[in-house]
């Protein structure tokens, strides 16, 4: 099984290489693209399997052993995020393809979204945190290319703020990736857990701290979110879905990882968490609300989602962990699915203003049907998976007795249900308000080629699936959470016995 | 999404000024000069750039460093020629060199794990061949063959994209005023 | 059960799906739910009543404590006669009511039969959270059908309402059936009530159940959300805003108060909120023209009834409750169905338009009479055996605090019901009409009889009962049972003999009698006292305040935090990033470091920060970049003397480099930044810039202060001595780049890819393909997407 | 890590935060180049006192600086130079279309902040509807 643990990164870089060479046949390229995302696809089911029957898979990258190579680790955590990321990734493609607009128009498409692909696996699969840094770059530099695909004013404009906030980010993470060496002597994320211990304490809530508001930046928490809304609407259709779907989870998942796996629970940062995770969802929710964009008003949604993923890590409890892992997972899918869906109207209705468009649920009633249940799960209405997730925190949040954070999340869920309400209401209901959007929805144009349509559907499918199989993933969840909170289980099975 | 500025006369006035500079051309001592320690430095540089990449594993260089040097003999190349000298220097295309480079390099890695080693585990190719003797051919260097490819396709990318075409060239007729570029409108 | 629920889901898909093809047949179709679900409950309804329910589960996620526990009892019995019943009949009436077949009929009917099978989920639920899914279900579809004509923005107001306020209540709820939960270890019901938890925790959380249960039963001061909903069609109205769902809140009270009405504050509550609700629902609809939001206040009145009967937790008087809950669900449906029948055939439902009936009308007519009075409380009706009881029941065992208050407002109330049931029927027989208003009644067709037998047979039920209350002994009796076990509740009889209780109810008609004979002042001083308290916001008004809040809160904090201002979005990133760890970092500064290492760094350092700041303030964009070209080379030097050649050459070629990518890429740009209005001033700049510099000095100094503390070895250590013996290197830094550490190096390169093919992709796009050897990452803007473009305009 | 460049790695931060603060792509980007050299001082002297060049055979490996940040300085120098080069071209295309390089805010946010105290949050007929309900629901 462990041979199989670097295929996600490795497959997707060397299809990205040949689709480089094969820049002149879209037909080429789309082959090797599909292959590629399919067999990480697989891949990551196996290694989920594995991992959850037979405990964390370790392979050691050049056959060196730990902590002198670079470690590739799979627990559940990262597994169950492969697979996720691997769905998604796939689907968005085929989304894409259907889609015949920047995928058609580039040769650059398929390469950058490969190297995306890998980057993303590559942070869920390292064990070393330099070469987290260098995963992080993989995906944030193709998610650059992605972003500013096609060059449009409003993508230049946006793509310069995101590039700069992700380089400072980076400049950050290396800055504490240095200080890091510089006091503990190794980067081995195993090694990590066990030397951060010895340093005094001050320097370890700085390290957790600074790691925390790195990784903050990448997912988009309070206050250093700014950048998220700004610029994910801009992306071409498909590509929002993916960001929106996929790069500020790896920045939870990197915060959930350091913060369990490195520091000691005295030097968790459960309360600054606590606080960040309260104005995220807030600052969140209220920004959705301002908007009128149907896309900037779900990107505005994603920050304040993050702070649920937050609050469920900062309560530092099996239940509070396990909610969180749900949520994250949950959320990628949900996303996903809404920001597919997102496109769906602006290619229906020409637009994705809420103030422009209307009544869709009768000329385009697929696509009324593939909103709601991603929406009605995002707002956390029962039975869909985005309940069971909020079940799961809140009663997490009780236990902790964490009352306001409690009251928070509960009041978000409500502006959450509200916001859902008004998309709902004035995309779906009513009529278009705008004679151009009248126009041209009576073209041919406008019609949404089926394959666009399927994989939002298979997207929204997973989603439906997420709740009739909460059961067992909430179990898997639980066990990702009771491995999490046991980092010497990870830092055995990396440096072995008696280490 | 953002409405082009438009230019002030000032910001014309100066970028108007850059274009000058732009499109000076040289005179015909400067160009010999240039020529000539091209000329000799080119290969030089060259020459330097291969042992870096032969040399790396055991003394200062590398595949980085190798490609990096290729990288500044074709800066070179380009200030006293044009893009097109650049582009001419390598059969293959850049895109090819930059594919091959990361696919070699992809493959080396991914190589082991197919023979049922880690990923990267290095490996040692030996023959002895009537004239060369005794050849030793390590993966690692081959993977590192792989990062100067990739660091060459780079540079010339780089110059490709920022290299030909002087400002105000008839070819560029895309100043932002092109009619696939949206103006975006807000209602209000 | 569960094979029954699903039967309703199925059911409901369908017919949304195979919505052209029904039409209005699919009424017909939804129809076979609610039999199924009668059937079923027939056969089971003698065991059920001889006390032995039937349970099923169904684990959902183990890990939660999530399963959907069904249990039907005889109280659950009473709901699903009446879910079902009603539904059954509803579906029926829509055969009449919907005569001509519109677009989003079926979908309609798949909606109803959806809401069906989740109000059905509420009341078998014996799990709190399977209650809480089935209960918040019902909001989206009640949602989806308040909205169902969507293009009619009233409708979508009340539907958004309708949601937020019950939706906002499901919430509050859900928090309090954790920690019931939780501190009980148990979800179930029966298992409460057996064992029920106690404590402030607990105490508190009953509030936030109330809270829940209030908003969704339309209690004031969040009963404003249920006239909104009247913009539905008039089935919807009569189904889920009269008989069931209105309910659920008074279903959940039902369920809970044997277990939780002698904790905390929970009688207190219960009662003033219900006995407030009671008056004044019957104070607005005594105001109303409109015949059905008349009915809409009248059912803000009744639930605010069954409050008050179940929510004391006193066996005789929850029976009561039971009565009423039945006697209601048929007047009120039927009520509703003649509304609907008169706003189906006259146009208007407005009191002031209508003139009286023809002969034809007569079955109708009869229904609105006897209805009206089974509402009102007259003898002989259904609704009196349950005011009846109710009154009596607070007589003979409402020793509680604040008893007699209740009373005196259930009294009061009674006659502003009797009072608007008259209203009602005079408004049928034409007294309001208004002689300026066109006659849209007297010549208007007589319905048909599928459309008027829905409600003949509430109406003929609504006299058998209240002529033999003791055919539903049984029921009634073990329903109770079912609430609080182990009770002796006593048999329904017309005639209890001469009392208190009878007393009250002459009082209450009598006192109907006379304000419905005054109605004329009553209705002058209703408006004169409605004037004087203008300045209390209705629930209405506070609902549209807070949705001004929150929009008006949303626009602020947005504008504040959300400014599209990228130097401040620096601005607050960098001093979080650094001041935030500072706290850490700066409690373990004690000593500082050698001052330098070798003489020679201090030649560097000075070159370096000269060439930074001259960076930072040169004008000119060129003589900058040749600045940071500087920089780049005092650190290959720098570097040099720190025993890293790798480094230094590297650092060395990149700065040549990106010098010359600058050069090229700023001769196109204006020589030198003209003044452009800086987004934070000057000096905030400074400060930001000189707190970065700080902290990352602490930083630096801080980290390395740290590494005695530290026992194993540098990662390198193992890398130095494996360096030549494993990985046949002599240059640790190579070895380390293309061995040890490849996997680093592996991913830079694939960075550099993507790099160079963003580059060319993006310098490129839009410039003509000079020619075929150009490099292949630009638009290819002839190509088969570009034929078909959505205007740009759109975008 | 001596004081001196701690000092040093500092002062570059600091010069290239105040770049970071103007509105200029291209000062922006000289900005990230001096944050980034100073991160790699500090990457740098993270490997502890130096010495000399980590060449097996040169020299006795006690004296070898760590190699371990170099490799990382290294990896790190040569990604920030493909994302110069990004940012490059970004700037390029920008003077394509603006003739300048200013990062110019955000319009939508601006339209927000600017609408911030209007308060109608749906349309305004929806709002009539709820005025009109308001007046029903008087007692």
């Amino acid at each position: 099984m462990n041979a199989l643990i670097p295929l996600p990164v490795i497959l997707p870089i060397l299809g990205a290489a040949l689709c480089v060479i094969a820049a002149r046949s879209r037909t080429v390229q789309r082959v090797l693209s599909l292959a590629v995302l399919t067999t990480n696809v697989v891949v990551s089911v196996i290694l989920l399997i594995r991992v959850d029957d037979d405990g964390i898979g370790v392979t050691q990258a050049g056959g060196w052993r730990a902590p002198l190579g670079i470690t590739l680790v799979v627990d559940r955590l990262a597994a169950v995020m492969l697979v996720v990321s691997s769905l998604m990734l796939l689907s968005v493609l085929i989304y894409a393809i259907g889609q015949r607009e920047e995928e058609a128009r580039f040769a650059a498409f398929n390469p950058v979204y490969l190297v995306l692909a890998a980057g993303v696996s590559a942070s869920f699969i390292t064990g070393d945190l330099f070469n987290l840094f260098v995963a992080f770059e993989m995906m944030l530099v193709a998610s650059y290319v992605l972003l500013t695909l096609g060059g449009r004013p409003g993508q230049v404009r946006s793509g310069m703020s995101y590039v700069v906030i992700s380089l400072i980010a980076s400049t950050f993470f290396i800055t504490a990736l240095a200080l890091i060496y510089a006091a503990t002597g190794t980067v081995n994320m195993a090694q990590l857990s066990e030397r951060i211990p010895e340093l005094p304490s001050g320097v370890q809530v700085g390290f957790s701290l600074l790691l925390i508001l790195v990784f903050g930046i990448k997912a988009g928490v309070f206050p250093l979110f700014f950048w998220l809304p700004d610029s994910y609407p801009t992306a071409p259709g498909a590509i929002t879905a993916v960001f929106a779907g996929l790069l500020t989870k790896v920045g939870v998942y990197a915060i959930i990882r350091s913060q369990t796996l490195l520091f000691p629970p005295d030097a968790q940062q459960g309360t600054v968490l606590l606080v960040i995770a309260g104005f995220t969802m807030v600052v969140g929710v209220l920004g959705a609300l301002a908007q009128d964009d149907l896309r900037r008003m779900l990107s505005f949604h994603i920050v304040s989602h993050i702070g649920y993923m937050i609050f469920g890590l900062a309560l530092f409890t099996i239940a509070g962990i396990a909610a969180a892992v749900f949520y994250v997972v949950h959320h990628i899918v949900v996303k996903t699915a809404l920001f597919l869906v997102a496109g769906l109207v602006e290619h229906r209705a020409g637009s994705d203003r809420l103030s422009r468009v209307g009544g869709l649920v009768r000329s385009a009633p697929m696509i009324a049907v593939l909103f709601a249940f991603p929406a009605l799960s995002i707002a956390g209405l029962p039975p869909f998976s985005g309940f069971v997730g909020k079940f799961g925190l809140v009663s997490a949040g009780i236990d902790s007795t964490d009352w306001v954070i409690v009251a928070v999340s509960l009041l978000v869920s409500l502006l959450t249900m509200y916001v859902m309400g008004r998309i709902w209401s004035d995309v779906f209901w009513g009529e278009p308000e705008d004679p151009e959007v009248v126009e041209w929805m009576e073209t041919d144009a406008s019609r949404v080629p089926w394959l666009m349509t399927s994989a939002t559907a298979a997207v929204v499918v997973m989603s439906l699936l997420l709740m009739v199989f909460a059961g067992p993933l909430y179990s898997y969840a639980e066990r990702t959470a009771a491995e999490l909170l046991h980092p010497e289980i990870y830092v055995e099975s990396v440096l072995g016995e008696g280490s | 999404m953002s409405e082009p500025m438009p230019p002030t006369p000032e910001d014309v006035e100066s970028s108007q000024a850059a274009e000058r500079s732009a499109n000076r051309r040289l005179t015909v001592t400067e160009m010999l000069i240039l020529d000539t320690s091209v000329k000799i430095l080119y290969p030089a540089i060259l020459v330097l750039a291969l042992y870096f990449l032969f040399a790396g594993h055991n003394r200062p260089g590398g595949g980085f460093v190798s490609g990096l040097m290729v990288g500044a003999a074709l800066s070179l190349r380009f200030v006293s020629g044009d893009a097109e000298a650049v582009r001419s220097t390598f059969r293959l295309s850049s895109h090819m060199i930059l594919g091959l480079g990361l696919a070699l390099s992809a493959t080396v890695a991914l190589m082991p794990v197919l023979l049922g080693g880690s990923i990267l585990e290095h490996g040692e190719l030996e023959y002895d061949l009537p004239i060369f003797h005794h050849v030793k051919l390590t993966s690692t260097f081959a993977f590192d063959l792989g990062v100067a490819l990739v660091v060459i396709g780079l540079v010339l990318m780089a110059f490709a994209a920022f290299g030909d075409g002087r400002v105000g060239d008839p070819g560029d007729e895309d100043d932002g005023s092109d009619d696939r570029l949206p103006k975006v409108r807000i209602r209000r | 059960m569960f094979a029954l629920l699903a039967l309703h889901l199925v059911l409901g898909v369908v017919i949304v799906a195979a919505g052209r093809i029904l039409g209005r047949q699919a009424f017909l179709v939804a129809a076979v739910a609610p039999a199924a679900m009668l059937i079923w409950a027939a056969t089971k309804a003698n065991d059920v009543l001889d006390g032995k329910p039937v349970t099923e589960s169904f684990v959902w996620v183990a890990g939660l404590d999530l399963t959907i526990d069904l249990r039907f009892d005889a109280f659950a019995l009473v709901m699903v006669t009446l879910v079902s019943g009603i539904g059954l009949l509803i579906c029926i009436y829509s055969l009449g009511y919907f005569t001509a077949t519109k677009p989003g009929l079926a979908r309609l009917a798949g909606i109803l039969t959806l809401f069906a099978g989740a109000m059905l989920g509420v009341v078998l639920s014996d799990h709190l959270i399977a209650l809480f899914i089935f209960w918040e279900l019902t909001s989206v579809t009640s949602y989806l059908l308040i909205g169902n004509d969507d293009t009619n923005p009233r409708a979508r107001a009340a539907a958004l309402q309708a949601l937020f306020i019950t939706g906002a209540g499901g919430l509050v709820m859900l928090a309090g059936l954790i920690i019931i939960g939780q501190s009980a270890g148990t979800y179930l019901i029966s298992e409460l009530l057996v064992a029920p938890p106690s404590g402030n925790v607990v105490n508190v959380a009953l509030v936030l159940v109330l809270i829940g249960a209030f908003t969704k039963s339309a209690q004031a001061p969040f009963s404003s959300w249920l006239p909104g909903a009247m913009v539905a069609p008039t089935p919807v109205s009569a189904y889920l805003h009269s008989a069931t769902m209105v309910k659920a809140g008074v279903y959940l009270v039902a369920r809970l108060a044997p277990i939780f009405a002698i904790q905390g504050n929970w009688r207190l509550i219960v009662l003033s909120v219900g006995a407030f609700t009671m008056v004044v629902g019957g104070l607005r609809a005594l105001r109303q023209n409109d015949l059905k939001l008349l009915l809409a206040y009248g059912t803000v009145s009744q639930l605010g009834f069954m409050m008050l009967l179940f929510g004391v937790g006193e066996y005789h008087i929850a029976e009561a409750g039971v009565v009423l809950i039945l006697a209601h669900a048929a007047f009120k449906a039927a009520l509703f169905m003649v509304v609907g029948i008169v706003d189906h055939e006259t146009g208007t439902r407005d009191i002031r338009a209508l003139h009286g009936f023809g002969k034809s009308w007569r079955p109708v007519q009869a229904v609105a009479v006897l209805s009206a009075a089974s509402m009102a409380g007259v003898p002989l009706m259904f609704g009196f055996i349950a005011k009846e009881k109710g009154l009596g029941g607070y007589v003979e065992y409402g020793d509680f605090v604040g008893e007699t208050v209740v009373l005196i407002a259930i009294v009061v109330a009674s006659m502003l019901t009797f009072a608007y049931s008259a209203r009602f029927v005079l408004g049928i027989y034409g007294v309001f009409g208004l002689d300026d208003r066109d006659d849209v009644s007297r010549s208007a067709h007589a319905p048909g009889i599928v459309f008027w037998a829905p409600a003949g047979l509430l109406a003929f039920f609504t006299v058998l009962f209240g002529v033999f209350p003791q055919l539903l002994d049984r029921l009634v009796e073990g329903a109770t049972l079912a609430l609080y076990p182990g009770s002796s509740p006593k048999p329904l009889e017309l005639w209890a003999g001469f009392n208190e209780a009878l007393l009250l109810s002459a009082i209450v008609i009598l006192g109907g009698v006379v304000l419905t004979l005054m109605r004329t002042k009553v209705a002058r001083a209703q408006r004169r006292g409605s004037e004087a308290i203008r300045f209390l916001p209705t629930g209405d008004e506070a609902f549209a305040g807070v949705l001004r809040g929150i929009s008006v809160t949303s626009r602020r904090v947005t504008a504040v935090v959300q400014n599209g201002s990228l130097p401040i979005y620096i601005a607050i990133i960098v001093l979080t990033v650094t001041l935030v760890p500072l706290t850490g970092f700066a409690r373990d500064i004690d000593t500082l470091p050698d001052f330098v290492e070798q003489r020679v760094h201090i030649g560097f350092v000075a070159l370096i920060t000269a060439a930074a700041l001259g960076a930072s303030v040169v004008r000119h964009r060129i003589a900058a970049a040749l600045m940071l070209g500087a920089v780049g080379y005092s650190m290959a030097g720098l570097y040099v003397t720190m025993g890293a050649p790798d480094l230094a050459l590297t650092q060395f070629s990149i700065e040549t480099l990106s010098t010359v990518l600058f050069v090229l890429v700023l001769r196109f740009l204006p020589r030198s930044w003209r003044h452009h209005a800086p987004a934070i001033a000057a000096p905030m700049r400074i400060a930001v810039a000189a707190a970065v510099g700080v902290a990352i000095f602490v930083f630096a100094l801080s980290a390395s202060n740290a590494r005695p503390d530290v026992s194993g070895p540098q990662q390198s250590e193992v890398m130095i001595e494996d360096s030549y013996s494993e990985a046949k290197g002599q240059n640790v830094v190579n070895v380390i780049l293309v061995d040890f550490r490849g996997w680093d190096t592996m991913g830079e390169i694939t960075v550099l890819l993507v790099a160079a093919v963003g580059v060319v992709s993006l310098a490129r796009t839009g410039r003509r393909r000079d020619d075929t050897d150009a490099p292949v990452f630009e638009e290819i803007s002839d190509g088969e997407s570009s034929e078909q473009k959505m205007p740009e305009a759109l975008r | 890590m001596t004081v001196l460049l701690a000092f040093a790695a500092a002062f570059l931060f600091a010069t290239g935060t105040w770049l970071l603060l103007q509105r200029r792509l291209s000062r922006i980007l000289i900005g990230i180049g001096l944050v980034g050299h100073g991160s790699n001082i500090l990457l740098l002297t993270s490997g502890g006192p130096s010495g000399v060049a980590p060449i097996i055979g040169s020299a006795p490996a006690v004296d070898f600086s760590d190699p371990l940040p170099q490799a990382l300085a290294l990896t790190s120098i040569v990604i920030t130079f493909g994302v110069t080069a990004f940012l490059l071209a970004l700037g390029y295309r920008s003077w394509r279309i603006t003739h300048d390089d200013v990062v110019e805010d955000d319009v939508e946010d601006r339209f927000i902040a600017r609408r911030r105290s209007e308060d109608h949050i749906v349309s305004d007929t929806e709002d009539a509807a709820r005025a009109q309900a308001a007046e029903e629901d008087r007692l």
